[in-house]
């Protein structure tokens, strides 16, 4: 018989970081999102912490990605949508129209499902984004990228072949290559939505060690349906179904004691 | 922390943000001169040719009076060549196409065909009529009829609807394919049950807007003589004929101004037929375009 | 059990409808697929029929033609029976200026409407204003041609004093505008081909709608777009009543755009609104001029081909 | 003109014996098959007056016309394809060979007269009148003519653009006979079958000058500006209505033709109503059409003449 | 701590069919598989007995649907497929390229992972087998109908509007659909490839609840990425790892005890 703790890691339940307290980055106040008629989260409430990695689950189309969406803002290409309530970032209200958002993205950077470099080479996929910020000299950006690529866990399997088409790269680490052009403009936030889902076993296991070592730098919002990845790597652990924040707490107590009836359920695999 | 200094970064957000801001303008601007000059050529034909635009118009033949001029030849000329061009063409086409996407192994020879096809797809108009006059009118002594005219269209826009084909036929998801013969129906039975009657918009879509290209065309069918002053329409496909272009080119052609005016006339006639599938063709794809 | 036995007795009847019908189908199994090819290869015939039609007239003609001159000779006079000059130079002079004129107007224009389609246009926008700018390319280029001689040569001639009433520069223009659909329309495509997730993935870094269109959709839409610009090339040299009516009827070997030039197409119309008989050397020099352009187009879009398989971008 | 040779009789006899019982079926009053025209862009507003009047009283005939020019209607006249060939100028001794070793007799008729008619753009001022001679000049490859200037003294240095119907037309037959005298014509001259270019060419162009046949200038007359010639007297002359038919418009005025196939004539009853029906009306449609008509006696022997060779 | 005995239906581990000789539908020996170049089975063994409920279960990309789709040679729409080795149907080697795909095809239906019901009526779906062999007579077609709705427990919801297009009805309508349609023909085995996985938790349920009444008639083997699925619904689980198959058994000893490490690191979520 296995029992389901074996999935999470084996830490002291208390862990020694507990009783510092950390400031939040983002904060959702009453938050509601719908597209078009269709009201896709409800009444948000939940502080994310800075250099921690928190993770967010629940089955498919609870809102997952249309929430870790909304906290950059990447929402808005949707044109239907509508937002209500307030969403702080660093204690900056981000719905504001005011606040601009090419300023918020620079801050809060994302990384996809899907690897998604852009068709040029390793080199040029780091530096786009110093480059669109104004940065032209050579050897800073020479610096941004082997910075970057060493941050990404990437440099040592890239730096013979900077100049090298980026899609010739395995699965994994394009992957890694699109978290090394989000390091690149050196954020305070790192969203990541599904990031390994498209990914073998071991390009996964490189990225969830990656996630653990630059949470020291940023804070890590990371969405799954890996209910074990989740378990692994993740600090606190949201429980979203239907649109509504169910179960918010660390990882280890929700994995082994969750609140409600329905996370349970849900990571017992009676649904989704 | 060290490279991307904060200040300047914001202090170049807003030159940015505005540059964005322009480039919509001027994208805007590029995007609407194409339809000002639309709206200027319609703009002109009507003002020019709405007075002589009324049931005579229709009823009438050519005439050396402007009054009296009419488009009926050529109406029902290009109807004539439409009926042989439709079927013809689109059987071709779409048989090369269902051959292309089902039948043929991914060989040399197949990709041959292909490029050909893309190849003819852009051969000018005029190089079919030389091979029309050739072929069709002198060589098969069609003479300058309808059935000339006809087949040389065909030719004409027999690319256009094999590719057109192919995309319908390719657009129809593969799991309707795999649902047919999962039931243990053969190749042709999911053929002409499952993927005919499924990509059937889409091929007629292609189809009407390819014959929209011959009902325009003008230059195969000068070359292969199309006649000039018609007072009659064709009764079978050895008969002679104009088209509506043929007939616009020679009023434009005419001495007298009003002919010109009349020349706009038949222009609105060709343009509203024009619409007319266009918009058959827009609405088919709308109606279907949903159903997966 | 009652449904067990009759359960038995459709498969049975499927068994038995089988056994029945095999011979036909496998009949039409075999025979559709051969059937089909025949209508294939109907293309190639076509093909083929356009290549002989134009080589056996043109070896003719330069039976009678020194193929030399065809090509060096740098006048076009086969009109004058005492001395026709049969150098080609200036057709493909004037086509050319043509080509150049329409591309000049059409891939800027045709560009910033793709992007503005693609990129910045609301789904509603672009429902509207693609259909009509492809109604653009519907227009019958007879009515084009008319266009261009009565409305665009005054209104130049105004601008451009010097502009002769036949010019290049006018049907230039009005074929630019004409492949301004088709250009905006293909590289329209590209571009929307360009997966999401890539322009998601710079917004993500903060760049402007301006910045992800230039830097990211153009580059890895660029074979697509090159390959709409050279299409739209050979549409241009192909493009026949523009230039046959606006254009002119002089061979003229000059890159003056204000001139009057006759284009390889225009040439082949006015022969034959002439009705050259069989036999006479001119009534062969239009399928020269035809074969010269079948190549030229030919070679245009295997280039345009060529660039988008090479360069197709697998995101 | 000519071409109602010898050997015309038997052909057609011979073909008369063929179709004989077809032809006597054909009722008188309604006709039906087709008519096969074309030929001059000069003649066909006239031909397709014609056309479209037979049409009114046959309407079951179909007589299409075509535009291919003078000899290009002749060219088609000699294979077969056509019935009637219209021409505004008479066929050459070549056309004729050729039309005889194709085995076609056939009957020319003259139906209007035509005034070749030299314009110049409407805003030039300058030009009163031009000779024989200063056109030959002009038109002349060997002239060395840029300018106006070079033409007459004391006329402006600005340049000329020439607008000349196609080689294939009749109408360039003419000119290169009785003004440039078989010599080469200027490269740098805009041809085309198309006589309305020509109209535009030289409303468009400050410099231009063109010659078409005489309808087409008098359509727009609005818009251009017709130059007088002076004829063998000495005298310039407008080409009018008058000046045409009283012969004092030359070496600009022309007859213009139809040219029949005898064969046609006897075998088709719609051809041969078709051409009697063009005699009997071709004064008044040419009239109304822009050009001048023949005599009614003139006609009246057409007439015969037709009788005679479709019997 | 949760078990993850709760997931396999409470059912006492020696079942009374267990003694029962059934027959073998369908026999896999050293059964090889080729893309072009790229092995995607590797020597499978194994026997698929009537009446019963297999499950197939592996990570993606293990070649779970090729596998399946050889059973009816549909693996062969693919024009670059290499197979050798034997596959028996009923003891008929289906490889052997004089039994007529048509034919088995009949015998064996399939169920596809997304609803590919036709855009034609419901009726039409349901009526395009018997159709296609030969079946005319209206009546009978009216029967076939209702036997195979009932069958797909469908009939009650659709009764009413055969003659709508099958387009309108939800995707777990849909699904049961294209069971009813491979019903019509009555075939003897059904195909199931990941037929659930499109589907929201309560159309899943009934999908579910339908195969475990399908199997009193039919053969059924389903391809499942939703281990507990397998564990719910199957009587014996194959596990395929790398086109190799790591292990075939009950699926209540699989579940509570396998025998491969590997699938024991499978089920337990470490990898997949
Ligand atoms: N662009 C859109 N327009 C309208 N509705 C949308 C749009 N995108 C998502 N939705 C709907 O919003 C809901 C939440 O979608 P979301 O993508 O956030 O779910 P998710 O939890 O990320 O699911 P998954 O795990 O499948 O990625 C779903 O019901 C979905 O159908
Ligand atoms: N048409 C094809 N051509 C070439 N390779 C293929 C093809 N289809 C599948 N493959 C490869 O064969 C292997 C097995 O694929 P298969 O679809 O059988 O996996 P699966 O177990 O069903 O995965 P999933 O759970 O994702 O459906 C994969 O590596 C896949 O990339
Ligand atoms: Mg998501
Ligand atoms: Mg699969
Ligand atoms: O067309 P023409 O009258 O000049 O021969």
């Amino acid at each position: 018989m296995i029992l389901i703790s074996t999935m999470v890691r084996n830490e002291p339940t208390i862990r020694p970081d507990d009783h510092v307290e950390k400031k939040d980055v983002f904060q959702a106040k009453n938050f509601n999102l719908w597209y078009g008629e269709k009201q896709v989260l409800k009444d948000i409430n939940f502080n994310i912490a800075e250099n921690e990695v928190t993770a967010i689950i629940g089955p498919s189309g609870c809102g997952k990605s249309t929430f870790i969406k909304s906290l950059n803002r990447m929402v808005e290409l949707v044109p239907i949508v509508k937002m209500n309530g307030e969403l702080l970032y660093r204690g900056k209200n981000i719905l504001d129209n005011k606040f601009g958002v090419e300023e918020l993205r620079t801050k809060v950077g994302m990384v996809f499902q899907k690897p998604n470099p852009f068709p040029k080479s390793i080199y040029e996929n780091v530096v786009y984004g110093p480059r669109i910020h104004g940065i032209r000299d050579k050897k800073i950006l020479n610096e941004i990228v082997e910075r970057s690529l060493k941050g990404a866990a990437l440099w040592d399997e890239v730096k013979d072949r900077l100049n090298e088409n980026a899609y010739g790269l395995s699965g994994g680490q394009q992957q890694r290559l699109c978290i090394a052009r989000c390091l690149a403009i050196e954020p305070d936030v790192i969203l990541m939505d599904e990031p390994t889902s498209a990914l073998d076993p071991i390009s996964t296991l490189k990225v969830e060690e990656l996630v653990q070592e630059l949470k020291e730098k940023f804070s890590i919002i990371i969405v799954t349906h890996n209910m074990q990845q989740a378990a692994r790597i993740s600090d606190k652990t949201a429980f979203f179904l239907n649109g509504e924040l169910i179960e918010f707490n660390r990882t280890t107590a929700m994995f082994s004691n969750p609140d409600d009836k329905r996370t349970e359920d849900y990571i017992t695999g009676r649904f989704g | 922390m060290e490279f991307i200094n904060e200040e300047k970064v914001a202090k170049r957000t807003d030159s940015r943000l505005l540059k964005n801001r322009l480039s919509k303008w001027v994208f805007m601007l590029a995007t609407s001169v194409g339809l000002l000059v639309l709206g200027v050529l319609i703009y002109r034909i009507v003002s020019q040719g709405y007075s002589y635009l009324n049931a005579d118009f229709f009823t009438n033949f050519a005439s050396r009076r402007p009054e009296e001029a009419g488009i009926k030849a050529a109406i029902f000329g290009t109807i004539w060549l439409m009926v042989i061009t439709g079927p013809v063409s689109i059987v071709l086409g779409v048989g090369c196409a269902i051959y292309l996407e089902l039948y043929a192994k991914k060989n040399r020879f197949t990709r041959f065909i292909q490029m050909n096809i893309s190849n003819l797809a852009g051969v000018p108009s005029i190089v079919f009529g030389l091979l029309g006059l050739t072929v069709f009118v002198r060589m098969m002594e069609m003479g300058r009829s309808v059935l000339a005219g006809g087949l040389t269209m065909s030719l004409l826009i027999l690319p256009i609807i094999v590719v057109a084909a192919q995309e319908a036929i390719r657009s129809v998801p593969k799991e309707l394919q795999e649902a047919s013969y999962g039931m243990g129906a053969t190749k042709w039975q999911t053929i002409r049950r499952v993927i005919l009657p499924a990509a059937i918009p889409g091929i007629l879509t292609g189809g009407i807007l390819a014959l929209s290209r011959a009902v325009g065309e003008t230059a195969p069918l000068i070359m292969i003589g199309a006649l000039t002053f018609v007072a009659f329409v064709p009764e079978n496909i050895w008969s002679g004929f104009t088209v509506m272009p043929i007939q616009i080119y020679n009023w434009t052609s005419r001495p007298q101004v009003a002919f010109h005016d009349v020349a706009a006339a038949g222009i609105i006639v060709l343009l509203l037929m024009l619409l007319l599938m266009n918009s058959i063709a827009i609405i088919i794809r709308n109606k279907f375009s949903k159903r997966y | 059990m009652e449904l067990k036995a009759e359960r038995k007795s459709v498969a049975a009847l499927i068994e038995e409808n089988k056994r029945k019908s095999r011979l036909k189908q496998g009949l039409i199994e075999k025979s559709v697929p051969i059937f089909l090819f025949v209508m294939a290869v109907i293309s190639i015939l076509t093909t083929i029929g356009i290549v002989i039609t134009l080589l056996v007239e043109t070896i003719t003609f330069f039976e009678r033609v020194n193929i030399l001159e065809f090509i060096t000779s740098k006048e076009w006079f086969p009109f004058f029976e005492a001395d026709p000059q049969y150098g080609i130079a200036p057709l493909i002079t004037g086509t050319l200026l043509v080509a150049v004129i329409a591309m000049v107007v059409a891939v800027p224009i045709g560009l910033a409407t793709a992007i503005y389609l693609s990129e910045y246009a609301s789904d509603r926008v672009r429902r509207v204003i693609k259909p009509i700018l492809e109604v653009l390319a519907g227009i019958p280029t007879i009515v084009y041609g008319f266009f261009a001689l009565t409305f665009v040569t005054p209104l130049l001639q105004k601008i451009v004093p010097d502009l002769q009433f036949f010019n290049a520069l006018s049907p230039g223009i009005v074929v630019g505008v004409m492949i301004i659909p088709m250009i905006a329309s293909l590289s329209e495509d590209a571009m929307s081909a360009v997966p999401r997730s890539m322009r998601e993935g710079a917004l993500a870094l903060g760049s402007t709608k301006l910045e992800v269109s230039l830097k990211v959709v153009l580059p890895a839409a660029l074979s697509g777009i090159v390959a709409a610009s050279v299409l739209g090339i050979s549409r241009a040299i192909g493009e026949t009543m523009i230039v046959t009516i606006a254009g002119g009827s002089k061979p003229n070997l000059t890159f003056d755009p204000t001139e009057t030039i006759q284009t390889m197409t225009a040439y082949i119309v006015q022969v034959s609104l002439g009705d050259a008989s069989y036999g006479s050397t001119i009534y062969y020099s239009i399928y020269a001029v035809g074969m010269a352009l079948f190549i030229f187009t030919l070679i245009m879009n295997i280039i345009a081909q060529w660039i988008s398989k090479r360069f197709r971008e697998e995101y | 003109g000519c071409g109602n040779g010898d050997g015309s009789t038997s052909s057609n006899a011979e073909g008369n014996e063929n179709n004989s019982s077809k032809v006597e079926e054909t009722s008188n009053e309604k006709l039906t098959g087709s008519v096969g025209i074309d030929g001059s862009s000069t003649v066909f507003p006239i031909i397709e007056a014609v056309s479209e009047e037979f049409a009114a009283v046959q309407p079951d005939v179909k007589a299409p016309v075509g535009v291919s020019g003078t000899g290009g209607g002749f060219k088609r006249f000699i294979a077969g394809e056509t019935d009637i060939s219209n021409a505004s100028r008479p066929i050459k001794d070549e056309e004729a060979q050729l039309v005889e070793e194709a085995g076609i007799d056939y009957t020319e008729f003259e139906i209007a007269y035509d005034g070749l008619s030299v314009v110049v753009n409407k805003d030039n001022d300058f030009v009163d009148q031009l000779t024989v001679d200063e056109l030959k000049k002009m038109w002349l490859e060997s002239g060395n003519v840029k300018t106006w200037a070079d033409v007459r003294d004391g006329w402006p240095e600005e340049p000329i653009s020439f607008f000349s119907p196609g080689t294939d037309s009749g109408t360039y037959d003419y000119w290169n006979e009785v003004i440039l005298e078989d010599e080469q014509m200027r490269k740098d001259a805009t041809l085309s079958e198309d006589d309305n270019v020509l109209v535009q060419g030289v409303m468009g162009d400050k410099g231009g000058i063109g010659f078409f046949g005489f309808s087409y200038y008098y359509e727009n007359k609005d818009n251009l500006k017709v130059v007088p010639i002076v004829n063998g007297k000495g005298e310039a002359i407008v080409p009018d209505h008058d000046t045409i038919m009283g012969g004092e418009y030359e070496p600009l005025s022309r007859p213009l033709y139809m040219y029949v196939s005898n064969k046609a004539l006897a075998e088709k009853e719609q051809v041969y109503e078709y051409v009697k029906f063009a005699l009997e009306n071709a004064g008044t449609l040419s009239e109304e059409v822009g050009y001048v008509s023949l005599k009614d006696e003139e006609y009246k022997a057409a007439l015969e003449k037709l009788e005679e060779v479709s019997k």
